[in-house]
């Protein structure tokens, strides 16, 4: 399946994109989007385990994706 | 009750009458502005930008969970993105309510899930030329003015 | 910092604008306007009367002790006296601080012992004619309208 | 002395003034103002220990008063 990396930010900046289009084996989850875009270059300034939202919700890592699903990494919040 | 994420500059006074109603007899606002200074380090402008849908969506839960908390749909929240200069308004909430106790926990309930929960970040502009992402400390990417 | 009492109506916007500055990142104001129902009862208008040299040394008192406690000097206060219609402002307070949690808690200080020691009282005028002194329950006394 | 007697609101309505001049022996304290004025017609409506100000300020029942003093009783306030 094939599923859209969103970045902001600071992770934007990190590995120099704010969108993904990633491949990923069926029954997938978000915690493997999180493992995928970890081994790209620059990642390394990202943390070990970062704040994810599927389809613009928060999700845990263990969520299963569907095809076409949005997948974000959310760096810390500081709207306000 | 209404949410949104703007481009514009923010209208305090507007969002004030929005929640006016003669069965309220208390009216709480709060606006967040750019301060001059961050944690020691003089500030010249702040840039805010957001995950534009997951943020309205999250701002829309935040201030439903608090109409129901505290009793009250006279709630608005307004939330800008963009370039800010010094001073100006980030956020606006305005909440009324016929009891002035529930106008300011319901105020503040907005403010603080926001700061918690809603995908917004802001790049500080600092009066030395360089910028970094606020609260991306330790995995900060600092960046040199364009 | 300032407050006063006054006969005209009040105006938050010019509040809020006289407490901004560059080193607050927090404002917060709050609204008290009259209600067309207080305890169960329709209430067509208000009249507040003030002890007004020694309500203007309350409140400065309030003021100062609110700066001092919370740290900050962008507080001001203004209470309206005379006659108000359903809706119209009778307080409003305007705090700004660099942090949101203590701009919160000087404009809840400053409203509760505002209530509690500013020797203002109000008239109000119910739908069905009569009139009562808010608060004087037991030893109140009840005006029939002029 | 001679001191001065504000009231306000339902303590005023109940005694029909606003403002009295009342004559006291030397010594005289705010508790005796009180009770001075709770022997007037309609004080009945008064509480028994209604709050009092001394020159704009509050001030207990003990407080010893001078002359041209203003003395207010104050009614449950009702501001905000």
């Amino acid at each position: 399946m094939t599923v859209t990396v969103l970045l902001f930010a600071s992770y934007a900046d990190a590995l120099g994109a704010s969108s993904l289009t990633v491949e990923l084996a069926a029954g997938a989850t978000a915690g493997d989007v999180v493992q995928h875009v970890r081994a790209l270059p620059g990642a390394d300034r990202l943390p070990p385990a970062p704040l994810v939202a599927v389809n613009q919700r928060y999700a845990p890592a263990t969520q299963p994706l569907t095809d076409n699903d949005e997948v974000a990494l959310i760096p810390p919040v500081a709207g306000g | 009750m209404r949410s949104a994420i703007v481009d514009r500059a923010l209208d305090a006074a507007s969002l004030v009458n929005e929640v006016a109603r003669q069965s309220n007899g208390a009216t709480v606002l709060f606006v967040g502005t750019v301060r001059d200074v961050n944690e020691g380090r003089p500030v010249q402008g702040m840039e805010y930008k957001a995950y534009r849908a997951m943020a309205e969506r999250e701002l829309a839960d935040i201030v439903r969970e608090a109409a129901i908390q505290f009793g009250t749909d006279d709630i608005v929240v307004e939330h800008r993105v963009g370039t800010l200069a010094l001073g100006e308004a980030s956020v606006v909430i305005a909440v009324a309510h016929p009891h002035r106790g529930r106008a300011y926990d319901a105020s503040r309930y907005v403010i603080e899930q926001l700061k918690q929960r809603v995908p917004i970040w802001k790049l500080e502009h600092y009066a030395d030329g360089t910028r970094e992402w606020v609260g991306a400390a330790g995995q900060s990417v600092s960046e040199q003015p364009s």
